[in-house]
């Protein structure tokens, strides 16, 4: 140590002169519920299971994405398109129910990854939100699957 | 290195010992009080305790315990398809995950026999410098809080989230990154990714510098931390020390160079090293190789290579959404990799990478299944942890907090 | 004693009783004992960072010592050689106190579904609330502390004498 | 108005004394023994007295008896050795003996003591304020005061030595 | 003397002969070979004392179980590591499950202790010799040897899970 | 007449009583201000404009906190222990000269509250009490962390308070006196201590952070160490009472800092401003005034210093705190009465 350094004071002086630099300077935080910070475009947020353009759900319950996922929070039953439901599935499979728990999920994005077609996603702009009880988060389909775009909507 | 201090008194050290030997004997000793450090004290930020024996304020001798989140990693690799095994990776090291994303790919591409493009290999070396950036920048900040000085920590911090902000441009996550998969990267640096990295280049150095300037040559910080914790070349390697903390004792042994992998050999960069082993020096060789790292990015950042970003390996690399939906070839290696049917070749490959806190070393034994027959982790977290009690003894309790976030020892990877 | 926080914007504030005020109190001044054992405590570090602030709702406090916390925000893998450490933590925390889950692990186990994990804290603690994630960006923690605001909010001050919640307790064989 | 603060303070002084004695805790002890200093001070505080009041509680309560607290907290005993001690029947004697004589001493001593009374028209109420005890002290006392200092300095040096012998160094 | 996996097995074979150093082959560029339980320690010392060699970093050490192969279920892999001449070698020692026992490495590195305490936990290794050989990330009150093939991953107290869809 | 000032006094130890409390209150809000300002961040901003009724909200909360006694400690000395912390930390002050005199009609109002001849000593009395609060509740508590805490809180403070007093001796050699009220009726206009006396200062400066437990001499209470110290095992308005007495210690320091060193409520110019009033009561009443405000400036101006140095620097070691106190601190104190005493005998030389 030089002899400035064993007076203790200038080192505390310049210390002290970085934290009063800080005191004015501008602030970094972002007042959340207020305002978001942005977010990357492939930020892996809440899943959404995604509508064709025709608004025909796309799952075809491959089951490709239950496997891929390694929390094993993916869960769904298969059914057959009956006919009359072209519009509603786009496949002649599809989903009967769909359910992905929420809190095992860790947002790793292996089933986007895993699905064929393009039906699974984890959408950037949306994060799951903290609840009050347990079962809330097992999210069926009902939630996952994108609102239909209506006319009036558009 | 400068290291002008005084020189840690081994010979005390010794005697220390010896005394304390004899006053351990003696259990009528009522002197010794116990104190149960953790496994929720503030000082131990992951979970671990240590059953400390103390004479007033020194420490006579230390138990630790470990275990507290043992989460099984080697026994649920045995039963995941290898590219499932990433996300667990993510949460060894979670101050640096990309590296150990980064270096179970190696290991599996060295298995399969995959090498992986220039282009790929060099965005691994940016993305697992940051990493390692990020890892020390936590390491000596904490050192930092743990010492009193709170402040530097947040303001590193803020640099911590511009390299998130680069980790979600990149793949989409901010600390548990699962970057990367079996044959190069999930996609390509994005324009915004190459912008945000340049600005960090720009950015960081000062806030590093000024970082440095708070603690590194304050005279409490010195007194501190100069002859705290401190050990010898000889025991570190005996047990086992690899990364900063046995480059803190003086011994240069690094695997970016001793084993280069991914184009390391490419770039220039300096190894470190300390002469004493304290957690002054430990403090230096990581700040030191930060500023290394920096310049490893900068390098690679110049000299980004054009290119593909993954490995021509259909057989394990999914193919393109595009071509998923178009090409019955493409679909049906697409359902192969992901139901996991493809058959690894049968083999043994250990394969390691200078982790955040050392070698970080993968050991795969296939038996030419779906899955690994066995994945064993070289954690160098859990190696070096238990050389802390030798660490300790004969320094105070402070000291001994010093140590322990000096370490960095991370309870993810400690217990695995 | 707690003066009615006078110029409070809000028509009609006062008069609101006495338990409003005291929930209002009770909601601004949320210290957490941040139970981080991994990934997730890391993620906190964030949140207490300059850009999230968790000071903005006043608790940026951490009290390491249970019998200061209000609430316990657990982050992290607990496995089963944890649980009875968090339970003896939650048992010495003063009321009124409130528990937060953090992430995959500490609210479900998330991936590590193994021997050595214990599957979800609620199995040890009552949890109030569950922030979901792996770990959760420190907007979804800040999330969970809202929540966790509001519950305060809305408490009465006699709950933590009801009948209920001393069945709810006694349920998880802590007292 | 005096004479019953001085009477309170008395009893108060006697009443914390006897705690100090009777209470198990030694913690306790010291604490009343704090109270019985306090009610000393305020008795300095009632002569007009005011700077040996305050080094009083400086120096005795301020300082003393935290090193006592101290060194009880350390060693954290209590309840052992009052139990030997109270089944102890030569002890009981020896404190027998030992406080009769000390009552005898006392008698001895107070039997032909004569109360002075001061001289209203002599007697200076600043007597006891830092200025008049400052100029005592270095005229009238000057060599007692230097031999007290030198003693001092004697023993402080004896404790810094017997502190640096306990390292097991030789400096000496 | 140039280190080479030939010389260096050539070496070892001639000090500790053809019948305790066999299986030698070289998976991913490290030497790997086989000896017993007799030898390991000998061995590890040799290695650590030669002039030549100065293997002198113990990497890591994994166990194995190999269900399969009756009479050496269990398979101990030490990686050693010669920081002076970078070269690494693994070395494989076969043990019944029955009689899971070898010499504790301890007394030659430090790091082994935990790494043999590990082993212990999750296989149910027996080092003789070791100063503490008690289970190091599990409960003590555990009863079995978690990484056993025969023992399963899943926390049977999880409720949530549904088979259907999970091929595992 | 008597009565009238015995009522003023009574009034104004309550006024003085309730500002200290409610600077204490607010200290706790201006640190976490301040720290934010430091790390970049924005603080408090929830509870009321700006965060402003972040106090009320802590002590609301304290206060309906379940009181917590723990089974294996000592009741009635756990209950003690913040008692006498507040207690003490309540008392020292009363002999602090706020500012001059104030007329009005024929009575003068001194703004103090007792003016004792011995007012430095009774300060240093009272503050040296202040340990037995942290000293006997952390014993009180059984938990080793607190007693560790007790311990370093009792020995850093007679350590510290040796320099300290030591430090005070040179000021007092100037001053002639004990009194803080005419110590700082001496340092008229801009005629400050602190000219004379630079390392005096530094050596009360430093020990005073040493007194009232903050960094870097936070060893009592240190987080990374002791978890909370000898207040680990206390909770609800017990730990409120804990953490008051220590922003009223830090106030009543700052206080004494201002009244020995830094002229107390005296600034530059006040005698010209005094004569440029006509009416010499009306002019000593707007110094005054204007000397209460400046008082309180520098007071807080010491409490921003507090914090300022609490964010900015690592603590010490035990070891090296006592090392500090004793190796360092005492004989620069003892060198700095040398120097004084000699300085005031050249001076007296030269002029006599």
């Amino acid at each position: 140590m030089t002899l400035s350094e064993r007076m203790y004071l200038p080192a505390i002086a310049q210390g002290l002169g970085i934290t009063l630099k800080h005191f004015f300077k501008k602030k970094a935080t972002i007042n959340y519920p207020e305002e978001t910070r942005q977010r990357s475009d492939v930020w892996r947020g809440l899943h959404v299971l995604k509508r064709d353009e025709n608004g025909a759900e796309r799952c075809t319950a491959c089951g490709l994405c239950a496997v891929a996922c390694p929390a094993e929070a993916i869960t769904m039953t298969a059914g057959e398109r009956k006919k009359g439901e072209e519009h509603l599935y786009r496949e002649e499979k599809y989903a009967v129910t769909y359910e992905i728990n929420m809190l095992r999920c860790i947002f790793c994005g292996l089933c986007e990854e895993a699905c064929p077609k393009a039906a699974i996603f984890l959408q950037d702009d949306k994060l799951a939100p903290a609840r009050y009880e347990r079962d809330e988060f097992i999210y069926g389909k009902d939630r996952l699957v994108e609102p239909l775009k209506t006319t009036e909507t558009k | 290195m400068a290291t002008d201090n005084k020189t840690a008194d081994t010979d005390q050290l010794q005697e220390f010992r010896d005394n304390r030997d004899l006053k351990l004997q003696d259990k009528k000793n009522e002197n010794l009080t116990t104190l149960n450090l953790g496994p929720t004290h503030p000082a131990t930020h992951g979970i671990f305790q240590n059953i400390l024996q103390m004479d007033g304020e020194v420490i006579m001798d230390a138990v630790p315990t470990i275990g507290y989140i043992h989460r099984a990693f080697e026994k649920i690799a045995e039963r995941r398809p290898f590219y499932q095994i990433t996300p667990l990776t993510d949460r060894m090291n979670y101050c640096s995950s990309p590296i150990n994303n980064m270096g179970y790919h190696m290991t599996v591409e060295k298995l399969l026999g995959i090498t992986i493009p220039k282009r790929a290999q060099y965005i691994r070396v940016i993305m697992m410098e940051l990493a390692r950036i990020s890892d020390h920048l936590i390491c000596n900040s904490i050192l930092g809080v743990d010492s009193g000085a709170f402040t530097g920590f947040l303001y590193v911090m803020q640099e911590r989230e511009h390299i998130y902000d680069i980790y979600e441009e990149v793949c989409g996550a901010r600390l548990t990154t699962n970057m990367g998969r079996i044959g190069g990267m999930e996609r390509d640096l994005s324009p915004k990714a190459l912008h945000l990295i340049g600005e960090f280049l720009k950015r960081f150095p000062k806030v590093w510098a000024e970082f440095e300037k708070m603690l590194t040559r304050n005279r409490i910080f010195i007194d501190r931390t100069v002859g705290v914790g401190a050990i010898s070349a000889e025991r570190a390697l005996s047990y086992g020390f690899t990364g900063p903390n046995l480059r803190a004792t003086g011994i240069d042994y690094d695997v970016r160079v001793m084993n280069p992998y991914s184009s390391y050999d490419d770039f220039e960069f300096e190894i470190p090293v300390g002469s004493k082993g304290d957690t002054y020096d430990r403090y230096l060789v990581r700040n030191e190789e930060v500023w290394q790292s920096l310049k490893i990015i900068e390098q690679a950042y110049k000299n980004l290579p054009e290119g593909s970003y993954h490995a021509d390996a259909p057989h394990y690399y999914l193919p393109p959404k595009q071509e998923v939906y178009t090409s019955m070839e493409a679909l049906i290696y697409h359902f192969k990799i992901v139901m996991g049917e493809i058959d690894a070749p049968k083999g043994e490959v250990y394969h390691s990478v200078e982790g955040g806190n050392g070698e970080l070393g993968f050991y795969l034994v296939s038996d030419g299944g779906r899955t690994p027959y066995r994945l064993h982790f070289r954690r160098p977290c859990f190696i070096y942890y238990q050389a802390y009690t030798e660490m300790i003894v004969g320094g105070q309790l402070a000291d001994a907090i010093l140590t322990l976030s000096s370490l960095n020892v991370i309870a993810g990877e400690l217990d695995a | 004693m707690a003066e009615a926080p006078e110029g409070y914007s809000g028509a009609g504030f006062f008069a609101t009783s006495f338990e409003k005020v005291i929930g209002l109190a009770r909601a601004n001044s949320l210290w957490p004992l941040p139970f981080a054992t991994s990934c997730c405590g890391i993620e906190f570090m964030a949140t207490m960072g300059a850009t999230y602030d968790i000071s903005r709702f006043g608790s940026e406090r951490p009290s390491f010592s249970p019998r200061q916390a209000d609430i316990l925000l657990v982050m992290g893998t607990i496995a089963k050689k944890m649980g009875p450490v968090v339970k003896q933590v939650y048992e010495q925390m003063a009321e009124p106190k409130w528990v937060v889950a953090v992430g995959a692990c500490a609210t479900s186990g998330g991936i590590f579904d193994t021997y050595s994990v214990l599957q979800g804290i609620d199995r040890v603690v009552p949890v109030d609330v569950y922030v979901p994630g792996c770990p959760p960006r420190p907007e979804q923690i800040l999330d969970g502390l809202m929540r966790v605001q509001d519950l305060a909010k809305n408490e009465s001050l006699r709950r933590r004498h009801s009948p209920e919640y001393q069945a709810l307790l006694a349920s998880y064989n802590i007292k | 108005m005096t004479e019953s603060l001085f009477f309170f303070f008395a009893s108060l002084t006697l009443l914390c004394a006897i705690m100090v004695v009777i209470s198990k805790n030694p913690v306790y002890s010291v604490i009343f023994l704090i109270l019985t200093f306090f009610s000393i001070s305020a008795h300095y505080i009632l002569l007009n007295a005011q700077f040996l009041a305050a080094v009083n509680i400086i120096v005795y309560a301020g300082a003393i008896m935290v090193l006592f607290l101290f060194v009880l907290m350390f060693i954290n005993t209590g309840k052992n050795v009052e139990s030997t001690l109270k089944k102890n029947v030569l002890a009981k004697i020896a404190g027998t003996v030992a406080g009769g004589l000390l009552f005898i001493v006392v008698v001895a001593a107070l039997k032909d003591v004569a109360l002075g009374h001061p001289d209203p028209a002599t007697y200076d109420s600043q007597v006891g304020m830092v200025e008049n005890l400052g100029k005592v002290l270095f005229t009238k006392y000057m060599l007692p005061f230097q031999l007290v200092a030198v003693l001092f300095l004697v023993s402080m040096v004896g404790a810094v030595m017997i502190g640096k012998r306990e390292t097991g160094e030789q400096n000496f | 003397m140039e280190l080479t996996n030939e010389n260096v097995l050539g070496k070892l074979i001639a000090q500790f002969g053809e019948e305790n150093i066999f299986d030698a082959y070289d998976p991913d560029g490290i030497m790997t070979f086989t000896t017993n339980r007799e030898n390991i320690i000998a061995l590890i010392q040799y290695l650590y004392d030669d002039k030549d060699l100065q293997v002198q970093f113990l990497t890591t050490m994994a166990g194995i179980h190999f269900p399969d192969h009756k009479g050496r279920e269990l398979c101990m892999m030490y990686q050693l590591h010669s920081l002076r001449h970078n070269y690494r070698l693994r070395i494989k020692v076969f043990v019944p499950i029955a009689d899971p026992v070898l010499p504790t490495l301890t007394n030659i590195y430090a790091t082994a202790n935990w790494m043999e305490r590990e082993a212990y936990d999750f296989y149910g290794f027996i080092f003789t010799g070791h100063p503490n050989l008690i289970r190091i990330l599990n409960i003590e009150e555990m009863e079995y040897h978690p990484m056993l093939k025969q023992y399963p991953l899943e926390d049977q107290t999880r409720e949530d899970k549904i088979d259907t869809y999970f091929g595992r | 007449m008597d009565s009238v000032l015995l009522i003023y006094k009574g009034i104004y130890i309550l006024a003085i009583f309730g500002i200290s409390l409610l600077i204490a209150t607010y200290s706790t809000y201006f640190e976490r201000k301040i720290a934010a300002f430091i790390q970049d961040r924005v603080g408090p901003n929830r509870a009321g404009p700006m965060g402003l009724l972040q106090p009320l909200a802590d002590a609301g909360k304290l206060f309906f906190k379940e009181e917590f006694i723990p089974a294996k400690a000592n009741k009635g000395l756990f209950i003690l222990g913040p008692g006498i912390a507040m207690l003490v930390a309540a008392m020292s002050s009363a002999v602090i000269p706020f500012g001059d005199t104030l007329i009005i009609g024929e009575t003068s109002f001194d703004l103090i509250a007792i003016d004792v001849n011995i007012g430095i000593l009774y300060i240093f009395g009272v503050v040296s009490l202040g340990v037995y609060g942290l000293m006997i509740g952390g014993w009180a508590s059984n938990n080793k962390f607190s007693l560790l805490g007790a311990i370093r809180a009792a020995s850093q403070n007679i350590s510290y308070e040796l320099a300290m007093g030591l430090s005070l001796i040179a000021v007092l050699m100037l001053s002639g006196s004990l009194s803080l009220k005419v110590i700082a009726e001496q340092q008229t206009g801009f005629n400050w201590n602190i000219w004379y006396q630079p390392l005096g200062f530094l050596i009360f400066l430093i020990c005073a952070f040493a007194e009232t437990n903050r960094t870097p001499f936070d060893l009592p209470e240190s987080e990374a160490e002791l978890i909370g110290g000898y207040h680990t095992e206390y909770s609800s308005m017990k730990l409120g009472m804990y953490l008051f007495a220590e922003y009223i210690n830090i106030f009543v320091v700052s206080a004494v800092m201002s009244t020995l060193y830094f002229g107390a409520y005296n600034f530059p110019f006040m005698e010209n401003l005094r004569n440029a009033f006509d009416d010499p009561v009306l002019g000593n009443n707007v110094v005054t005034i204007i000397g209460v405000a400046v008082m309180f400036a520098k007071i807080f101006a010491f409490i921003f210093f507090f914090m300022w140095v609490r964010w900015t620097l690592p603590r010490f070691r035990y070891d090296q705190l006592m090392k500090l106190g004793w190796n360092i601190l005492i004989p620069l104190a003892i060198l700095n009465i040398l120097l004084t005493g000699g300085g005031i005998l050249l001076y007296e030389h030269f002029t006599k």
